[in-house]
């Protein structure tokens, strides 16, 4: 585990990024079974095995500061602050969710947060991100901007457009790819010749660097010190944090067709929450214990309560397309 | 065209697309097919299933996700004698291709007078009902009628999309093939042998004297549904697939309206400038005198496909608003 | 809206747009706009001309060649409190920019249930008689129209174009204006002040009788030189500029309908799934018995623009053509 | 000037080249005449002060190579053997016209010479190259496929999708970038953070040289090298050739809003028709105004012919859209 630089609180601030990635476990089985039950609708993409990333990242933000993220960035969202109640309740399609129940888990959107939207589309939201950044350099504000995408989605022409533009203008930005080592059912291998993602930054100019994306403390000190320096009007950083979802790419794949048993056994051993625990040690195991049991507790009465709450009313189908 | 079929028998959907590109591979050794996930894992969807095991790797192509990309290739592969057929993985994702296939597949034929020859297939699959939201449930076939220079056809069953996927790679020009991701669980009879539709062709489904009910896709199912339940309440549709949507099969579509002189359009895109729109100008510009009413639509609604279950399904036709608006034809 | 106009004075096109940008970025400091070589060099067209020396590089932005990319950038922007106006150089490349256009900028208001607020403005010019080809050449409007979530404006005269402009800017909603080539070297009386139309509404640009020809944009003075023409054959045709083509003016559109109870629609856009037929099906949905007449059509070809100056005349509307389907809608 | 590995016959391919780059040069002379006088329609993009690298980089392709190019293309056109009546009889939107008249200047196409494609959208046709090498390999041929660009091309996203795919695939592709340094009037450093194009390879692993656009035989040997490799299958190559359009951007642009006198005066002492007629010498002096007095009669005769020839039969509006 990498050693953190957070002043004092230290185990504090651990736990509170264990809180992160239970939450976010806590959240994805509950989802699972609502999905299996027939009670959530669509497509489920889940990011086990790679709660890390989004609890180390989100640690460095501000609220005020805009991000993107993917269909799989329902982790994110949690950990920037956004509530969980009306997360819940819009991943179910109900009026009280945050969204209205209008653009369900794929379009999870509030700015209150930064959150300048979630996205179905690969690559959809960089560029939206970079408009974050665009915005804080207008207003003189020292806020940042971050997009989460996969590696599949460097294979998409609108991030290159993105990252050009963000390093031409020296945008406080942090493009985040989650390296889990596939785009779907397709390996990376598959879908580039240069596999190691940093060396992409080379055509625009972006600094680079790659982590460990199962330890939480590593990819927060990444991000704080790219952070820092997007505060500082010194421009974007490219983090690669490599990962593995240990489930499939939605509730329909088990993820075994395409990858080996010993390859998922490997990752499997590497996941962070289990090696954060290790990390944190038995003396906290009480401590951890209590944080899990939370944190159901709170997904728990997040569903329930979604669950008990009205569908959207139809008087409401043609509203909010303009204002 | 032509059907060698010894006898049919009950096949999925995907299973009937997969079996026509199996088919037009083994015939044609310039067929091949590229797209995302389609060979080592056969497709989200399954259609491609088999095929690199059977043509190898030099015909099913695994891409990255670059759609713009892999469809410019295709052009270049089909101008240089090839007979590429594309996967897109979901219709909504052609959003990020629109310049290759609208500026440059679509035009490259009569802009160069003849001197291209672009004999490309884009299958792809479309349409909502499935809690799918606004960026993974969109039928757009509209647009690909408006800007020139594709065929468009729409599949509404298994033996269709098996007859139309093979017309599409034997026709020398550019065809869409819009699937439907609600037909994807569909089984019917499909022939098992050599079935290769004609594209340009409407199907009458069901005979009826009262009004014709226009449509395809999945829409066909939810209004011969309605045609039943009309014909319960004495009300006797006709329901008309028209499958091609360029180019329209006119001589089936005026025998129909002749015939009963009230006009239903049912689909599920948008309203605006959409299907129905256009079969309505095209409709009163050659047969006003014909129409005893205005043509009524069933349309998919003029916003975004919400998520929420009952939000998603007032705004996409059902067989009840199909029912509704086919009586007001009648009025 | 607001007219705080001393007086009016002969201006171009662009010199109008150029006044309507001036006066909204100083109105309103989160106004700004970006594209491609519009800052440093003024802008293809001279529309953003003095805006970089007025306003400075925060606020005029250059791009690389990146629609996709900078129309994704300004919608960030426009999330997060800011009010871009984006220049699209030719409407042709919005192609290039069609998944953060019509998946994002449009449905990123409704399908987050109104959290994200979109006051983002697209301009950009489109249309043909300059032999500027298929690719650069074309009027995309009805694409825009047919996937819901952007107001479309077409101004067709400079005041409209300043006020129209400025209008746009000051809506909070995604709005796309559609400018025309043919259009910026036009001259007219233009108010000096400050000039913000609605958007919404639709004018009768010429008080007629026998019948309505509604059209837009360049195709708006096609249609006033035909009916001069028409008037000397002794037939009245009434013009009306629809101006926005979303939302649709109705009250307006509904009583010129009414009025003339003969309908031709003039566009220069191709015909399938155009804005004609949009219109035509509305028309005959909303007052089927108004009409004494199947609405006719004059619209470009549906095929792409071609290159030769007779061809490229001959698939597009032209006042002979308007007068021959005004002829025609009167027997 | 570059010294060239072509067995015998130096001189006599020497004079080739020069041969192709004074066509071009007549050719757009005549051009810039017929749109001044209004005979000629629509924009017109042309390659002046770039005449070398369409003369050095067909030289070493066979006519069956497919390539695609850009609405400044038509130099390449030439020099790999597309027939200069029907082009300009094209150009001038004749019924004799290489696309009878229906595509003009920008969408000139002829896959009987292996041209694909001109393309008036910037990034359009560099995917249909690669589709042209991707059918090579399909058919176990040694054709290679060449897609000619600027530098403004590389901001497009659709271009770094076929880089990508093309080195992913080892295909027989050739990237040949003409960097002008500007982009309509945007310069290089204002478009890009990285101005050494060749660096954006390192994102997808081709080979990347850069080269002397304004002499042929530097052009010619790069683009022989990157061709054998082709033809061997050893994947793709990107070409950087440097050059400068001495013109503007197109027939309304005089090119001195944003560029200075000075650097236009550098880059037309560096202009390489006389600076290759130098590298020729006086002894061929003869010889190089003889050529130079048949392409201004072979350009003369085709412009003649084509403004004699009758424009599309109305008729035939409809025609080529289907067959
Ligand atoms: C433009 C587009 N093409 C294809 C898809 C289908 N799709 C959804 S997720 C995905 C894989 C993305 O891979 P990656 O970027 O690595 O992210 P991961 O899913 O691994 O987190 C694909 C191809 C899409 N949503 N959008
Ligand atoms: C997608 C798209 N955007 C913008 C344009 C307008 N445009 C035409 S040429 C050009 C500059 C291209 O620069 P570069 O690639 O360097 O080629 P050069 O013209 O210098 O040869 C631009 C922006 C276009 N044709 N297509
Ligand atoms: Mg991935
Ligand atoms: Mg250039």
């Amino acid at each position: 585990m990498a050693t953190v630089s957070k002043p004092d609180t230290q185990t504090e601030f651990k736990l509170g990024l264990y809180r992160q990635m239970v939450r976010l476990r806590a959240l994805e089985q509950r989802l699972t079974k609502l999905s299996r039950d027939g009670q959530l609708r669509g497509s489920l993409h889940l990011a086990t095995g790679q709660e890390a990333v989004p609890a180390g990242a989100c640690a460095a933000l501000r609220k005020d500061d805009t991000f993107t993220v993917t269909y799989r960035g329902h982790g994110y969202i949690l950990a920037k602050g956004v509530d969980l109640n009306l997360v819940v309740a819009e991943i179910l399609g109900r009026a009280t969710g945050l969204n209205k129940g209008k653009g369900g888990k794929m379009h999870l959107t509030d700015p209150s947060y930064g959150l300048l939207g979630a996205n179905g589309i690969v690559g959809g939201g960089v560029g939206t991100a970079v408009g974050g950044a665009l915005a804080s350099w207008m207003d003189n504000s020292d806020r940042v901007s971050m997009t989460v995408f996969g590696d599949g989605t460097l294979n998409q022409g609108h991030t290159h457009e993105a990252l050009n533009m963000a390093a031409l203008w020296n945008l406080p930005m942090i493009f985040l790819c989650e390296n889990n080592l596939y785009a779907e059912m397709t390996p990376l291998s598959r879908s580039t010749k240069v596999t190691d993602l940093t060396q992409k930054m080379a055509a625009y100019g972006i600094e680079a660097v790659s982590v460990d994306g199962n330890d939480p403390l590593a990819v927060y000190e990444v991000m704080r010190k790219a952070v820092e320096k997007g505060r500082k009007g010194k421009g974007p950083t490219f983090i690669e944090a490599m990962t593995y979802r240990t489930c499939g790419h939605y509730q329909n794949d088990p993820g075994t067709q395409y990858r080996t048993p010993a390859e998922i056994a490997e990752w499997e051993a590497q996941a962070p929450i289990a090696r954060f625990e290790k990390h944190l040690g038995a003396k906290l195991a009480a401590e951890l214990a209590q944080i899990n049991a939370e944190e159901i507790k709170v997904v728990d009465a997040a569903v329930d309560a979604a669950l008990a709450a009205p569908a959207p009313s139809i008087d409401d189908l043609q509203k909010d397309m303009f204002v | 065209m032509s059907t060698v079929a010894t006898e049919t028998r009950t096949i999925g959907y995907t299973a009937a697309i997969s079996e026509a590109l199996h088919q037009e591979m083994a015939r044609d050794s310039n067929v091949f097919v590229i797209g995302e996930d389609i060979g080592h894992f056969g497709g989200m969807f399954r259609a491609t299933e088999g095929l690199l095991e059977a043509f190898g790797e030099k015909r099913v192509i695994d891409t990255p996700i670059s759609e713009s990309g892999f469809i410019g290739i295709a052009l270049g592969a089909a101008m240089a004698g090839k007979r590429p057929v594309v996967e897109l993985m979901f219709f909504d994702f052609a959003l990020v291709a629109m310049d290759q296939i609208l500026n440059q597949v679509a035009k490259a034929q009569y802009m160069t007078g003849g001197m291209a020859k672009v004999p490309l297939v884009i299958r792809t699959q479309g349409g909502g009902y499935k809690g799918a939201a606004a960026q993974h449930s969109q039928m757009l076939e509209a647009l690909f009628l408006h800007v020139p220079g594709l065929k468009v056809v729409c599949p509404a069953t298994p033996a269709d999309a098996k007859g139309l996927v093979a017309g599409a790679i034997r026709d020398n020009n550019p065809v869409l093939v819009v699937e439907h991701k609600q037909l994807y669980g569909m089984k019917g009879e499909v022939p098992e042998g050599e079935h290769v539709l004609p594209l340009g062709k409407a199907y009458v489904r069901r005979e009826g004297t009262d009004l014709t009910i226009f449509t395809y896709s999945y829409t066909l199912h939810l209004a011969l549904q309605a045609a039943e339940e009309l014909a319960a309440s004495g009300i006797s549709a006709e329901v008309v697939d028209l499958q091609s949507l360029n180019p329209l099969d006119w001589s089936t579509i005026q025998a129909s309206v002749t015939k009963t002189h009230r006009v239903l359009i049912a689909h599920e895109s948008p309203g605006r400038c959409g299907v129905g729109a256009d079969l309505i100008a095209q409709i009163q510009e050659r047969m006003f005198d014909e129409l005893d009413a205005p043509i009524l639509r069933v349309t998919g609604g003029d916003i975004p496909v919400p998520f929420a279950q009952n939000l998603e399904e007032a705004s996409l036709p059902s067989v009840s608003r199909i029912v509704a608006q086919a009586k007001a034809c009648l009025e």
